[in-house]
This record gives structure tokens, C-alpha cells and sequence, in this order.
């Protein structure tokens, strides 16, 4: 689970336990339902009011193998993963044998009695717990106690850290809102846990949880439900998909908002349409013949789906038809790691078809955005006429976030160069491709409209402005330079990066660009390398293409490291192609083992490169 | 029976066409671009239908969406209706665009050409799924038994012992488009010969009129690379082997029949814009609402490589995809944008449960 | 057909005829026969002894549109396409306004007589033949004589340039040779045309053609014929393939070959097994398939099967089976032109599928190299367990190329690190994935192998050395490292660039990169700079990935123009990012109008690049 | 008749297995890794089955090639045999992915393993092309009517007015996956249920012994997403709804059958490995070898939501595409490489057609 080998924990430095700053690994098998145990420990924690996110790393299977879920608490309000384990649960043998070698000394953990064999280690503290007869006093059903065991260590671990029991509480009634009976038998187990704690194990000596009030307001949700909603309020009308770890919620969560959510109150009819595709080849082609025709369609996809769209991807681009296309990125090539962490999508995404043509990409970089951006690539698409794509990774997108309640959004709605009947009858003239503003972006009639003018014939083949068939060669190329030119546009038209200064109004030496998921963990390193003495300045890039901010950053650093979950650097190769002139003072922080981004390794990377150049 | 013996069919009785249609168009306004297929190719025999059936069905050239795939068949779409939108997409996946183009606006009739390639080998699996989905849309495969844009290799529907041009002989069984589309629920499905002018005027007017998919396979001849002796897809081979399973006759919705019809003799299915298809008896009993009949008749055909043509299925009351979806009757695609963003208060609504 | 519009012709410049030095236009609308024509007038040429290469620009029908067919003669062995024309035969009124318009002052013009009130220049030497009345002494039937006036131009042109007569007959006896009556009608039209000519025009006074020997031993070949023979010769026994123009005659010229000389001499069964697929992800799959149970496979296809393969050459590139792409580029993005000519798949083909990876792709610049890089691509498909694209285009695939015949391949055919049942009981131990020579390349069994341990289990899914299921960290990123010590190693197996220094033994200031097909015009481009006093040296590459060859090159030099036939400057951008250091040197020249790559085009856009810098 | 009724197979009579095969193997010899699919899937009973079968028919595991696209149905080709080289490709793709691996090596069996989704859903059109090429391959369907692997979605074979866990209705008529099969000329089409050993036991037999493509469409309850009320493809439903067509029994070509059968009850037919399936009649009198009783008797089943389970249809003698493609006995794979090029003297006389 972790690429790390033990070293000694920063926990030990103290002699006072350190204050809601703990990070909590829970080791069981999945499909056995401490998912609901897992969420209730975090809420626990959020509802204490301490800033705390949460990592579920399972299995790409449905039942049976090891999966680890881990609660990471922190004042200071990091939520990337870290790396060294301060607490460890560990209910399941297949993983046991590796969940305690790689915890740092002075680490705790928290035993299932069946595998005590395992605890050889002297260095750390060990609490065996009888989770089995803890659980056979409570239930005999043998599958509700497999359900229920899970809820006794929360009580556990609630004694270690002094979690208020009545916010365990709390989080269970949440969580059961619907099922009085499992509030209670869950409620039940928490407490014999809890209660069997108390009186056979000590508070944690090196750890304390302690009320304090950074959640109040807060929601905790993840970036595929956000995404979800984005869509739902960024007016889609047609949805195609196809199911695929880890994107199908992105779909299934925007289904249900929209069947409660966008029913037209006048007709109680829905003001969407969806349909579950028999393919990725299928769901990308609905959302071509829905843009063509009109509607705001996306689709939402990962890496396999990506690679099937190809073509129909670059039909969109050619044909500029608007189309919107959520990528969860999972860990590729072929297969992969269907649950695990990467960002390997961007080169294939920005490229995606043969021939020529490059495609927007949103970057979303936390909870918020995933909402914001969802909405506003329905607007980019219709404006730009083109494909745009949202790309998550299975981080942001199925792990959950702490956020501030999302704004209502306020932009209107923006369909982009459409002209209707009568905007048609007052221009007078319709050339479907002809670039009348110079900004490369043509305007388009919608099938139905009645003006004698409107129809015209879309096709991937050469065209001339006027949409007719053309091979000639002055009609290609004054076409495919106009689609440069377009694109062009779509950078000013992209989310503006984030810029965050080492130290306000000045300019660091170093200066790191990172995207998506990996913010969280930057931000940490930064902090450390900070209390290391080594400066850095941050570009947060939310889109491609770049345009001039990310540009001047990389102008005005001696040196930028290109943060990126994937092994290939595939945005620092699309930075360097872009920026030649800046090519050399691009370097690399790979990230591709499949976990979620953490600080320490970006803060090593980071000091060994340095190192190596004699400056740090 | 050979084509040639036929009578026409029976009702409307065929008067000279009117210059005008019922919308006051002329013909011209139902034309599109010239063609540039080879002279003599079958697809622009159909093409023509299009023109003529349209223009006398009346119907208005910009609620028409004009969509296909690749190939010489899939670029017809753009000789006919040039005041209708098309869409010339990618190889094999018009049945799932035009899906999409159907949920953007189920108000717009579909109009979908496709060829055997494009349809029964790369397209088959969304044509099938499309097929159960029932979009409205007239599905047209222009059949040539082979790969006319990519110079005459053979299709997926072309008949076992058929010779390429070239001498090599086709071993494998055809894929029977119409046979699959019934099996997958298709509500109207027909047969026809590009060579057939007149079955052809009158299936295509049923299949404007029918709601849902409606699929029309039409032999036509590629004469450039499948016209010669030893190919079953060829003008020769189409004119002597067609063999009617009835005549089809349609009476559109704003004509009055006055006539009563033999029933002994002839069939009359109403469409659910009161429109209706007349079918009256040859030399068999035949009735194509009959879904065990339409799949004996085919594969009785297919193993005796009969070429018959006529309407072999209809079922008029199949629910269309945009019944399914349940959709109003504004398309999607112009619905007023304030009808598109749930309120701010449906958001803190939301917010509130993820708290 | 020409993006140029008419300057000055260099034919004028002297008073004399220029001997074999001559580029002739024919314009005449496709599907009317006019190709036997201009092969044998092609042909007849070259019987003379003068180089001689031919371009046939043919529109995305069957039947009916403008197409044109140009040959070149030059006793230089240019064999580039040429922007000014010498003689245009107009015989398309839908194309004639055009192709009269861009012809250069001085030029001939032979025209049709019914389009005698186009000719309307005053500049032009122009000669009305009155086809139509020649035909109909000859023959009757419209349709043969529709075919036989073709020849009547060949006839008219013999006499102009003073082609022999004799040639002219050798080249119809060889186009018709299986048809007596055929050869006779077409002899006795291009006799009528030539005898018509000599009574009622001039010859040229510009150009003039002479027997040289040049051509001796020679073929004519077009690249995707030449890739057939490679296949068949290099040992290709699965092929699965899908129609798409323009590289449906690499598997339709495969299979004829292969069913006349892969018969196995012992059994007179087929050494080999073709499949037309039902789309190209079945064609790819095939491949994959067969690629895995021990066959070399291969697949020919071009852009839109490209994008549509691209999750199974993922799933290929992972799971590290042999396989090998032809892939005939034509214009892209989407349906594009598919009858012009394109290197834009570079990118997409280089990248292929969403997630990490790379693949290698073979480069070839001329018909020789087609045939053998075509028979090597099955090799190193099978030493690397990867995908190699073979990459033509249009030009290089479809156009009429001279060269030395073929040389029979010397190296065995190499199956790679297979281990066969007796070679596993010797080594005792197989592990699939294992980096056992420390080149990344593991070793594999065959499906079949009886020996017990010759079994494993191929996947797309994260594996371990041994080929088992694991979704650790430390599996991932060391089987994801170890492919890119793969790939190091393919960068030592591909074919070496070939360098040409403008002076031997010295560097010049400008050095040029192309590939492929723009070979002649870059070569030709070369000269003419040479001449304005311009010295380039030359690297050629033939493959990707780059080695140390092409590192030293850019770096021996101030400034690299890569010419390439794309609008996103692809394999520019993969250079820029692989060579930051030099990222800056690299200038591109970027041709992506579709016709064949030009001397002009390249020449003129050095030069304004150069003297945009002032040095020129 | 719901099986919980029906007699054992009647031929061969059931004895206890023993512990070695006719190649002296054990049982384990075609175990595989262990699964780890939800306990209680019915994909685990069937790789029982299979591993059952292999073992009794005596493959010997190393001929076996083992493919399959992707679902927790195609997980599943690595818990048997593990002596035997497998594949577990992309999604869908699995259909061409083994005609491949068959053109490569047609001495090898293919077992192929794909789910309803990957089936019928995305490589529908490959599986249906791979079906008319009839490459030798065991072709199963683990048939949960959803999609496991992406927790519980509908699949294209789900039922009309099923439930989902969460409450939704499917709305679409299920593809046949059988009857689809034969419509393209599939020469052995059965199907069973995960939960009848029995008879699965003998049919992937028959289907071992088979030459070309054998397809079993298997119903496989998810007890995870798909087992619950208003499923019909959950064990209950399936348990109380099974109804056998007839019994079937398989004797393998190395077994003496002694006992005449009574031709008024029992069918006999022999494969061409001169292996014989005997199917013992029960209530109804059906000839799996009548192509047209199969479709109607499909599409009766169809149309009154029946889950009858059995041989289908049986067409011994369809030639394999090995045999179109007219293989010798030594597998492509293996050829040595002198086999594979042209001499220098073929090389030079097609260069001088090209001078
Ligand atoms: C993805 C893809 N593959 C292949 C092609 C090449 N291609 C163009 S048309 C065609 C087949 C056309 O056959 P059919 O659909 O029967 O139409 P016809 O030309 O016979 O009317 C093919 C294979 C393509 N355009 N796109
Ligand atoms: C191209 C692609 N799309 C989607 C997926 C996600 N996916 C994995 S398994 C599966 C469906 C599996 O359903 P089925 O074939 O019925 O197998 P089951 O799990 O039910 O046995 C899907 C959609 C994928 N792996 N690849
Ligand atoms: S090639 Fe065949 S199908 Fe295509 S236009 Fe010509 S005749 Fe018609
Ligand atoms: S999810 Fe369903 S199909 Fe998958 S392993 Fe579990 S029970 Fe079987
Ligand atoms: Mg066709
Ligand atoms: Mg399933």
C-alpha cells in the first residue's frame, strides 16, 4: 500500500501528544462494509470541527481483497496523503504481514487478535483487541457481526485519540438516518468498543484529537458527486455513457440530480435526456449527434473510454461540434489500475485523433472546481464549438474532500455563436465556417431552424467556408489554420492559473506548476521545503492550453518543477514543445505508483534535484 | 414472380404527381447538390425516391435531420434536401449519432443512409442497439454487397458463392440486415430494390410516417464494382430474381381513401398518424404484422436465396425512444436556458445533505 | 490542385529546350481510364532511359471529379512533385479555369477543343486538339472511345517532346499485355495523336527529351506494394485487415503475393492466415491475438483506424505483445482528405493510447526502405514484444516510385526471446515479465509450449515479474520502469538516420531534419539552396525513437529546421521535448496542404527563416 | 417443469468421478489461481464446471489457449487451468482477440469467458462476426443480466420490468444472445444455468468435442448486485424457473456406449470427433438440429419470459475457420522460420514484373 520503508516517525519528537495532527490507516478486505465505519471515524472528526480527509484505496475487484482506508487529521489543514502511518487498524491477514512492516517506529497499532502472531516489532505500540468476542456479545448473525466488527474499532480508536463518543454518535445517525435498527446495533458496537478500550488499553501518547471549529459550514463530498452537479446545474441536456471505474459515478450521481432536480415546472417533463450507451464508441457518438443537433451533451468516461473516442473526438473537432467529456483518470496503459491514482490521460486527452488537432482541458483542482468547471465546459464547449474535456483522476473524483458550500453559479448560461431565425433573417448571410470575427470561432445554425438559410452539411472531408465539400488545398489549409486560430481563443477563454508566491510581490528562484490532485500535496512540500529555507512559488495550472501567465512564471524562474502524476512528464514535454526557450529550466517530479500524491515526495524530489545542481 | 410482371400497386391509384405538395413546395426544394457517385450507381435511383417520397409525404425540409456514415451511400445524404440539416459522420456509428441527434431534438425526423459496410460490419453493434432503442429516424442501407468507396471488397452481405470482380468467390453466409432488426424488436422493416422505384415511393413514405426506427435494406447495384455476372447484387441478378411478397401501397393521413378494400385480398395497417399502409396479395398469404411469419419468410428466403422485396414487419404501436425518455414536446436542444439551471436554493438544498 | 499562383517559369530562362528536365500536368476527371494513359506515358519515358517519377492527385470518389496525374522527367533524379508545370493536358472542364490559371507564363497548354474559350492567356503556348474528332475515326462505341481518347494525348505529348514512338509502343504492349485487341486500339490512338501532332504543331521550344540510360535495371514500384512484398518477405503469418484508402493495397497486394509464394513447399498448405476484419478494432484485435498465441501478425490501416486501435495497442504495449501497424497516413483530423497526402499520424501513432506509453515507429523514405523496413518491423515487433508502426503516406504509398530492384534480405528471421520447450527445461526458471538481460526485454512462451512451466497469464492489469495479479506500488512502477529501459533498448535497434553533410567531413552552420516522403523535396530543396550559396547538412531520420545520432546532429548545428508535413509540427515537438537543451535550435518548416511534399515550399521557408535572422 | 424435478442426465450413467483422467491427470492439474470474486457468484460455480469438464473430457491443459475480455466473468479465466497460456484482453474485444489467437494456432482449443456486458453490450458486432467465421472456441456467456464488475448497471440482456438493486425498471426487451448466435450461422448454441452442474457439465463437454465455435450463454446470478427480488436472473428465480428442453448427456469418442438407445426418446448425434450427445426427450419434442424449430423455439421462450435450458441447436458439420482458411497440421506460431521467406529467386523474379 505504501512505496515507503519505514524511517522514524516525526510523532516521536514530542513528548506531548501532538494535537489533532494524526494520520490513520485502516487495513480490512472490501466488500465486508467498514466503508460505513470508515465514513463514520471521519465524520467523527469533522463534526470535532478538526479539518480531515479521507483515502480509500481499494481493489479492483468486488469483495475479498486487502483495501485500506485512511483518515488523515490535520489542524493545519493538509489533506494529500501522507506517507508514514501514525495509528494502523489492521483487520485482514492477507495484507497484515506488509500493513505493519512499513509503519514507522513508535507508530500504534490497533490488532485483530487472530493475527497477533504477526506483532513482532518492538517498536511500536501494540493493542490486540478480541474484536471477534467483542462482536459475538453483541450479534450472532454471523454476516451482521461481519458488518457490525467494523464499528467496534471506531470505538476503539475513538478512546486512543479521545474522539467525543457523542459525535460518533452523531455520525451514525447520519450515516443510518433511514435505518433506526443499524443506527442502534452500529451505536452498540461503537460503545463496546469504546467501552472495552477505556478500561484495557491507555490514550494514545503520541496523538490527540481536540475540538476546535475549521469544518463549521463545511461539506464533505467527493469530486465525482461535484462534477455531477456541475453538470446538472451547468444546464447538460444529454448525457451518453458507458460505465468504467472510476468515472460511472460521475454519471449515476448526475442522474439522480437530474430526475429530481430538472423536471421543466411547467410540464413536469425532464429537461435532459439520458442513455447508458452499449459502448464508449456509442456514448461519444450520442454526444456528437446531440451537440450537432443542439443539446449540451457530455459524457463521462476514464482512460479505456478515452482511447475508444479517438476518432469520434477528432469528427467533433473537425466538424467543431460542441461536446463535453469528464475523464476520471485512472492509473494506464491498457487496463492498469483501475482503482488507482494517475494523471497519464493529459498527453492522450490534449492530442486525442489522428491527424492533426489539440483539445481543451479543464484541470480542476479540488472539490469546488470539479462543480464550477463542470458547468463552465458546457459553456466552453458551445462557445468554443469543440471538444472540451474535464479531467479528474480518481483521487479528486472518489475520495472525499472538505470544502466550503459551492456558490450558486452566476454567469448565465452561454450557448455561443448560435443564430436563429431571426438573427439569421437580420444578418442576412450564413457561412457555417467562415471566421467572421477573427477569432477563429465560426457561428452554426440548429437543426430545425426554418430559415431558408440555415441548413447546412456537416462532414469530416474538407470544406470550404461555406461548409461544401472541398479538397483543395488553399480551402484545408485556410481551414486548419483557422482551427489554430480558434484555439488560440480557447486560451483566453480557459480558467486563469492559480499564482501563489513563496512570498507576496516577490519572485522566487524556484518556482513548481502542478494540477489536479497533486495541490494538496504541493502546498504541504512547499511548506516543508518552506521551514527547509528553500523558497518556491506556485502556478496552480487549471487548463490547457497555457496562456501568458504560465508563460511569465516559467520566464521569471531559474527553475520549474513540473509536479505531474503520470511517468512519461507528459505536461512538462507539452510545456517544453510550447515554451522551447524555457525548455531547459523545466524539470520533473513524476508521481506514478498509482497512490494519491503526498508531500514527501515531492519535497525529496525536489531536494535531491537541487542537491545534484549544488544549490540546496 | 419477376418484378416486371407486377401490377402497380394499389392505392393511391398513381395519377401524375402534383408540381406543388401540400406544404407548396415544388420538387426542387426536396433536391440537394449533384451527385458525384458513378452514372448508373443504385444509391442515386434512391436518392431520387428520397426526393419523390418526401416531396409527396409534404414534408418540411428543415425538420428533417439528414445523418450517415462513410461511404459512396453515406454521401447521399447530401443530393437530397439540401435545406435540411446533414451530418456526414464516421464510419459505422451513424446509429448512435443519430441517437444522440434524436435526444437533442425528437421533434426532427431522421433520415439515416448507410451502407452494408457501414451498417453490418463495422456498424453492426450500434445499429442493433440502435435498433433497440427505437429513435425516430428512417434507416435506409443502400446494399450493394460490397465496399463500394474502398473499391469493391466484399461486405458482410454478400451472398455466400458470390464472385468479386476480381475472381474470388465469397464463402461466407450473408448477414441478413432485416432479420436481425426484427429480432432486436425493430417495428417496421422492409426490404426493397433501388431498381423498384415505385415500392420504394411507397415504403418510404410508410417509413416517414412511422414512429420509431423504420428499416428499409435496399439492394442497389455498385456498377462500378458489383455489377458484373456471378454477383447477386447486380442490376441483371436484382431484376430477375425480385420477387414481391405483396404490393405495398400507402395512403397518407390527408388523403381520403374512398374506397373500401377486399379484405380477402388486402391488408390496411393504420400508422399512428393515421396514415395507412395497404397491402394487398399476390401470390402468397402474408401477414407482415406477424413477428414468427416476418423471421420464417427471411430465413426461408435466405436459404433459398430468394431476393423478396415488400414490407416484412410492421408493428406501428412500439414505444419511440422519445416516449421512453419521456420527453415534452420542446426539443431539448431550444429549450429556454432558464429552464436549464436548477435554482440557487435547489443547490443550498443540496449543499445542506453533504454537510 | 497547386496552392501556388503562376510566377515566372524557370523554363524560360534559356533559348534552347531544356533536355529531360520536364514536368507535364494531366488534368482529367477520374474514372474515365485516363490512368492507363498516363502510366504509359510515364512509361515510355522512362524506356528512354530518363528518371522519371510520377503523382497522381485523385479526389475521394469513384467516379467523376477532377483528378490529375503529373510525371516528371529530370535527368537529375528529382523526383519530388514540382509547383510550376511545363505542360498541362486539359481535358476536364470542371477543372480547367484552375489548371489553366496556375500555369506558369511560357508554359504549354494542350486543350481539349471544347474547352477551346477557356484558353483565354496570351502568355501560354497553347495547342487546341480536336479529340473528339480524332476518336471517332477510330472507334464508335462512346464508352471504349471515352477510354481510347486518353491515348490520343500521349500521342500529341510523344511528338512534343520528341518521346519515341517505339517507347510509346513498348509501354502499351507491357499495360496491355494480356490483351491483344486492347493493345491494338490504344497503339492506334496514340499513333493518330502523335500523327495529328506532327502534321499540325510544333515541337516544344522549351523542352525536349533524349535517351539517356539512366533507368537501366530499374523498377517502378509504388510503396504499398513494396511494404506488401516486405510482409510476405519478411515473414508476416497473420493478417488482419480492414479497407480503408489509401492503404488497402498494402493487404490486397499482401494477399495476392502471399497466395502465389507462401504456399508451404512440402504440404502446399498456406504459411500464413488473412482475415478481413469487420472494423479495424477487430482487425487490431486479431493482430493482438495472434501476436500473443506466437504469430507475426500485422495490420495495415490508416488515421481513423489509427484512433480507433488505439486501446488495443495499449493493451499490446502493456502486456508487451508483438505486433506490427502499417499505417498509410492520408489527411487528417477526422475523415479528412483521404486521398491527399499527410505525416500528421507522427504524434498520435508515436503516443498511441490513453495512459503512459511509446512506441516505435519505423520512418521509411523511399520504396526500398518500404520493403525492408516492412519485413524488419516483423522482427523487431518480435525482439521488442511491442507494436512497430510502419508510417507511410500517401505519396510514398500510392505515387509511382523508380528504383534499384530489391535486394533479398540477408538476416535470418529473428522470433526474439521465445523460449521453446526444450530451451525452459534447460534454463530451469521463466518468469514473463522479468528484466533477465538487463535490456528490459523479457522473455515469453508460446501458447502450446508443453513444458510445466511454460504457462502464464497475459493481462492488462498491473502484474508482477512473474505475471500475476498485484496492484502494489512497487510492481507498478518497476514493471512501468522497466519499459522504459525497454524503449531505450529499441532506440539501438532501429534503423540509423542516414546523414548527409553538404560538404563531407565538415558541419555546416543549418542542418535539416525530414522524414519519409519528404525526402525528394528536402534532397532537391537542398540543391537549390546550395546553389543561392546556402549550405545544409542533412539528417534523415528512419525511426522513433531517436538515438544518439540525431542528439549530435542538432547539437553540431546552429539551427535544425525540421520539415514535416503536418500543421502541429509533431515530430518537432517530440524532439523539442526529448532535447530541451536544443530545444530552441529547432525551427520547423511545416507542409499540410495536402499535395505532396515540393522543393519550393521547403526552400522558400528557409530562406524567409533565415533572412528573417539576417543571414541569409 | 421446474428442474428440481428432472432426472439426471441419462447417458453416460453418473458414477463417481475417478481421481485420474485418461491422461492420467488429477483433478488439480486444471485447477487455477484462487478467485476472488464475491463467495456465492455464480461465475465460481461454473469455472468448477469447467475445470470439471476439461478434466473428465481429458485436454491436456497445455492445447488450451484461455481468453476473455473484461468483467469479474472474465476474471475468471484465471481460476482454472492453470497450466494452460491465458489471456484476459480488453473489454469486448474478446471475440477477435481469439479468432486471432485461433489463426495463429488452430490446433489449440480456445476457451473463451466473457459477461452479458462484454458479450452483448460493447463486442456485440465482434462477437456476431467471430460467430460467422466459426473459429474453434468454447464460447461462454456468464450471464448475470448486469453489469458486475461496475457494480450492478443494466445489461443488454437484463429483462423487460426487471429491478435494479436500487429500484430502477429496465425498459428494453433483452437481446438473445442465442438466438443471435444462430441467426449467424453459430453451429452449436446451448444454454444452461450456473446453478445446474449437471447439466453444464455435459454441455461444455459437447462443446469441447465440438469443431468450430460453440457458444453457452450461461445465467450466472451476481448475488451482490443482481441477486434480489424483482431480478430475473437472481438464484431464485432462476432455481424456480428453469425448465430443461430436454436432458442432455455427452460420451466422449473414448468411451464405448453399450446400451442401444430408444430412438422414440433419445436423439443421437455424433460430432466429429466422434464424441455423441444424447438427449433424452422430456416433455417436448424438439430437434436441436432443425434450425428453425431452434429460432422458434427461442423466440416462444422470449415471448412468454421462459428460461429454458439446454442444446439449442447443433450443426455438426459447419466448416471451421481453420478449415476455410485451409490450415495444415503444423500451427502458424510454430512454422520454422524457412517456411516464411520467399527464396532470393521469388524475390527476383517479381522484380522484373515491376521493370
Ligand atoms: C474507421 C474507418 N475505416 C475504414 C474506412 C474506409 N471506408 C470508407 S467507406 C468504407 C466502406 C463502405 O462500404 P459501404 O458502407 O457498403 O458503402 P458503399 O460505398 O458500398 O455504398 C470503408 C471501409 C473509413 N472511412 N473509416
Ligand atoms: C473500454 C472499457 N469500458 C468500460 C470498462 C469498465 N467495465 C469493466 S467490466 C464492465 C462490464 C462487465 O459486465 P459483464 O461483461 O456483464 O461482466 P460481469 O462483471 O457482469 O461478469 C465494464 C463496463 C472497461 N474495462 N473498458
Ligand atoms: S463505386 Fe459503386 S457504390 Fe460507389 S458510386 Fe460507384 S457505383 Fe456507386
Ligand atoms: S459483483 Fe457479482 S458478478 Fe462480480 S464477483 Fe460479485 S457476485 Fe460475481
Ligand atoms: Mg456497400
Ligand atoms: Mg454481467
Amino acid at each position: 500500500m505504501s512505496e515507503a520503508s519505514p524511517t522514524s516517525s516525526e510523532s516521536q519528537s514530542a513528548n506531548r501528544p501532538r494535537v489533532n495532527d494524526v494520520t490513520i490507516s485502516v487495513a480490512t478486505s472490501n466488500g465486508t462494509g467498514s466503508q460505513s465505519a470508515n465514513l463514520i471515524l471521519m465524520r467523527s472528526i469533522f463534526n470535532m470541527g478538526i479539518p480531515v480527509g479521507a483515502k480509500n484505496m481499494f481493489p479492483s475487484n468486488i469483495q475479498g481483497l486487502p483495501t485500506w482506508f485512511t483518515v488523515r487529521a490535520s489542524a493545519a489543514g493538509w489533506s494529500g496523503r501522507r506517507r508514514l502511518i501514525d495509528l494502523c487498524v489492521a483487520m485482514n491477514e492477507e495484507s497484515v504481514v506488509d500493513d505493519i512492516a512499513q509503519l514507522p517506529p513508535g507508530a500504534t497499532l490497533v490488532l485483530h487478535k487472530s493475527l497477533e502472531k504477526y506483532a513482532q516489532r518492538t517498536d511500536l505500540v501494540v493493542h490486540v483487541v478480541p474484536f471477534d468476542d467483542l462482536v459475538s456479545g453483541l450479534v450472532k448473525e454471523p454476516k451482521l457481526s461481519k458488518l457490525v466488527v467494523n464499528m467496534i474499532y471506531v470505538g476503539v480508536v475513538a478512546h486512543l485519540f479521545a474522539i467525543d463518543m457523542k459525535e460518533v454518535e452523531r455520525a451514525i445517525q447520519r450515516q443510518f438516518s433511514k435505518k433506526a435498527s443499524a443506527a442502534k446495533i452500529n451505536l452498540d458496537a461503537a460503545t463496546v468498543g469504546h467501552v472495552w478500550a477505556e478500561a484495557n488499553l491507555p490514550q494514545s501518547a503520541t496523538h490527540r484529537l481536540e475540538r476546535m471549529s475549521a469544518t463549521d459550514g463545511k461539506i464533505i463530498i467527493e469530486g465525482n458527486q461535484a462534477t455531477a452537479l456541475g453538470l446538472v446545474f451547468g444546464g447538460m441536456t444529454v448525457l451518453g455513457w458507458y460505465p468504467i471505474t472510476p468515472s460511472s459515478s460521475v454519471a449515476e450521481v448526475t442522474i439522480d440530480y437530474l430526475s429530481k432536480y430538472r423536471k421543466d415546472p411547467e410540464t413536469g417533463k425532464p429537461t435532459y435526456a439520458v442513455i447508458q450507451a452499449e459502448d464508449e464508441l456509442a456514448s461519444m457518438a450520442i454526444v456528437v449527434g446531440a451537440g450537432w443537433a443542439g443539446a449540451r451533451a457530455a459524457t463521462a468516461t476514464s482512460g479505456p473510454g478515452i482511447s475508444l473516442m479517438g476518432e469520434l473526438v477528432g469528427l467533433a473537432y473537425f466538424a467543431e461540434i460542441p461536446a463535453v467529456i469528464v475523464d476520471v483518470q485512472r492509473m494506464g496503459p491498457s487496463t492498469g489500475l483501475p482503482t488507482r491514482v494517475s494523471q497519464g490521460d493529459i498527453f492522450s486527452a490534449y492530442h486525442l485523433s489522428h491527424g492533426d488537432g489539440k483539445h481543451p482541458l479543464l484541470l480542476p483542482g479540488n472539490v469546488r472546481e470539479c462543480f464550477e468547471f463542470a458547468a463552465e465546459s458546457l459553456d466552453l464547449a458551445e462557445r468554443l464549438q469543440t471538444v472540451i474535456f474535464v479531467m479528474l483522476d480518481l483521487d479528486l473524483g472518489m475520495n472525499l474532500w472538505s470544502s466550503d458550500p459551492f456558490e450558486p453559479i452566476a454567469k448565465p448560461i452561454d450557448r455561443g455563436k448560435v443564430l436563429d431565425e431571426a438573427q439569421l433573417a437580420k444578418v442576412g448571410s450564413f457561412a457555417r465556417y467562415k471566421d467572421v470575427d477573427g477569432d477563429g470561432i465560426p457561428y452554426r445554425t440548429i437543426p430545425g431552424n426554418p430559415h431558408p438559410l440555415a441548413a447546412y452539411f456537416t462532414r469530416g472531408t474538407g470544406h470550404t467556408e461555406a461548409a461544401t465539400y472541398s479538397e483543395k488545398a488553399q480551402d484545408w489549409k485556410g481551414n486548419l489554420d483557422r482551427l489554430t486560430r480558434k484555439f488560440d481563443t480557447a486560451r483566453t477563454l480557459m480558467p486563469r492559473p492559480v499564482l501563489k508566491a513563496a512570498t507576496p510581490g516577490q519572485v522566487a528562484e524556484i518556482g513548481v506548476i502542478a494540477f489536479g490532485s497533486s495541490d494538496p500535496a504541493v502546498e504541504e512540500s512547499r511548506a516543508e521545503l518552506a521551514s527547509q529555507g528553500m523558497a518556491i512559488d506556485y502556478l496552480r495550472l487549471r487548463a490547457l492550453p497555457i496562456d501568458r501567465e504560465v508563460r511569465e512564471f516559467i520566464e521569471a524562474h531559474r527553475v520549474v518543477y513540473v509536479v505531474e502524476q503520470n511517468r512519461d512528464a507528459q505536461l512538462a514535454s507539452i510545456l517544453k514543445a510550447e515554451l522551447p526557450e524555457r525548455a531547459t529550466a523545466l524539470r520533473s517530479v513524476l508521481l506514478y505508483s498509482g497512490l494519491p500524491a503526498d508531500a514527501q515526495s515531492v519535497t525529496e524530489d525536489i531536494v535531491r534535484q537541487e542537491s545534484k545542481e549544488g544549490r540546496a | 414472380m419477376s418484378h416486371e410482371a407486377a401490377a402497380p400497386p394499389a392505392a393511391p391509384k398513381p395519377t401524375k404527381a402534383p408540381a406543388l405538395n401540400r406544404l407548396s413546395l415544388d420538387l426542387k426544394a426536396y433536391k440537394g447538390a449533384n451527385s458525384t457517385l458513378c452514372s448508373g450507381c443504385g444509391h442515386d435511383s434512391i436518392t431520387n425516391a428520397i426526393i419523390k417520397s418526401f416531396f409527396e409525404y409534404g414534408v418540411e425540409p428543415h425538420r428533417v435531420a439528414k445523418l450517415s456514415g462513410i461511404g459512396c451511400s453515406s454521401k447521399t445524404t447530401a443530393y437530397f434536401l439540401s435545406r435540411s440539416h446533414g451530418f456526414n459522420s464516421v464510419h459505422g456509428r451513424m446509429a448512435a449519432v443519430a441517437t444522440g441527434s434524436n435526444m437533442a431534438n425528437h421533434t426532427l425526423l431522421n433520415i439515416g443512409v448507410s451502407g452494408d459496410g457501414d451498417t453490418a460490419s463495422i456498424g453492426l453493434g450500434h445499429f442493433l442497439h440502435m435498433v433497440r432503442r427505437n429513435p425516430q429516424l428512417v434507416y435506409l442501407v443502400e446494399n450493394n454487397g460490397c465496399y463500394g468507396l474502398t473499391k469493391g471488397q466484399f461486405s458482410a452481405t454478400a451472398d455466400k458463392g458470390s464472385l468479386q470482380k476480381g475472381g474470388a468467390v465469397n464463402r461466407m453466409d450473408p448477414i441478413d440486415i432485416c432479420a436481425l432488426a426484427i429480432e432486436m424488436g425493430c417495428g417496421f422493416v422492409a426490404r426493397s430494390f433501388s431498381g423498384d422505384a415505385k415500392q420504394l415511393n411507397q415504403l418510404l413514405k410508410a417509413a416517414i410516417a412511422h414512429k420509431g426506427t423504420a428499416l428499409i435494406d435496399v439492394v442497389s447495384p455498385c456498377v462500378t464494382f458489383n455489377n458484373h455476372e456471378g454477383s447477386t447484387k447486380s442490376y441483371p441478378y436484382a431484376r430477375a430474381h425480385e420477387e414481391l411478397i405483396h404490393e405495398v401501397g400507402f395512403v397518407p393521413f390527408f388523403e381520403e381513401i374512398s374506397v373500401d378494400y377486399d379484405a380477402g385480398t388486402t391488408q390496411v395497417v393504420e400508422l399512428h398518424d393515421h396514415s395507412k399502409v395497404v397491402l394487398k396479395k399476390l401470390e402468397r398469404d402474408y401477414d407482415p404484422t406477424n413477428r414468427r411469419q416476418a423471421l420464417e419468410l427471411l430465413s426461408h428466403a435466405q436459404e433459398n436465396q430468394l431476393f423478396l422485396t415488400g414490407l416484412v414487419y410492421l408493428d406501428p404501436s412500439m414505444p419511440s425512444m422519445a416516449e421512453q425518455l419521456d420527453l415534452g414536446s420542446e426539443p431539448l436542444a431550444t429549450l429556454p436556458a432558464e429552464k436549464l439551471r436548477p435554482s440557487p436554493t435547489a443547490l443550498a438544498e443540496i449543499m445542506e445533505t453533504f454537510k
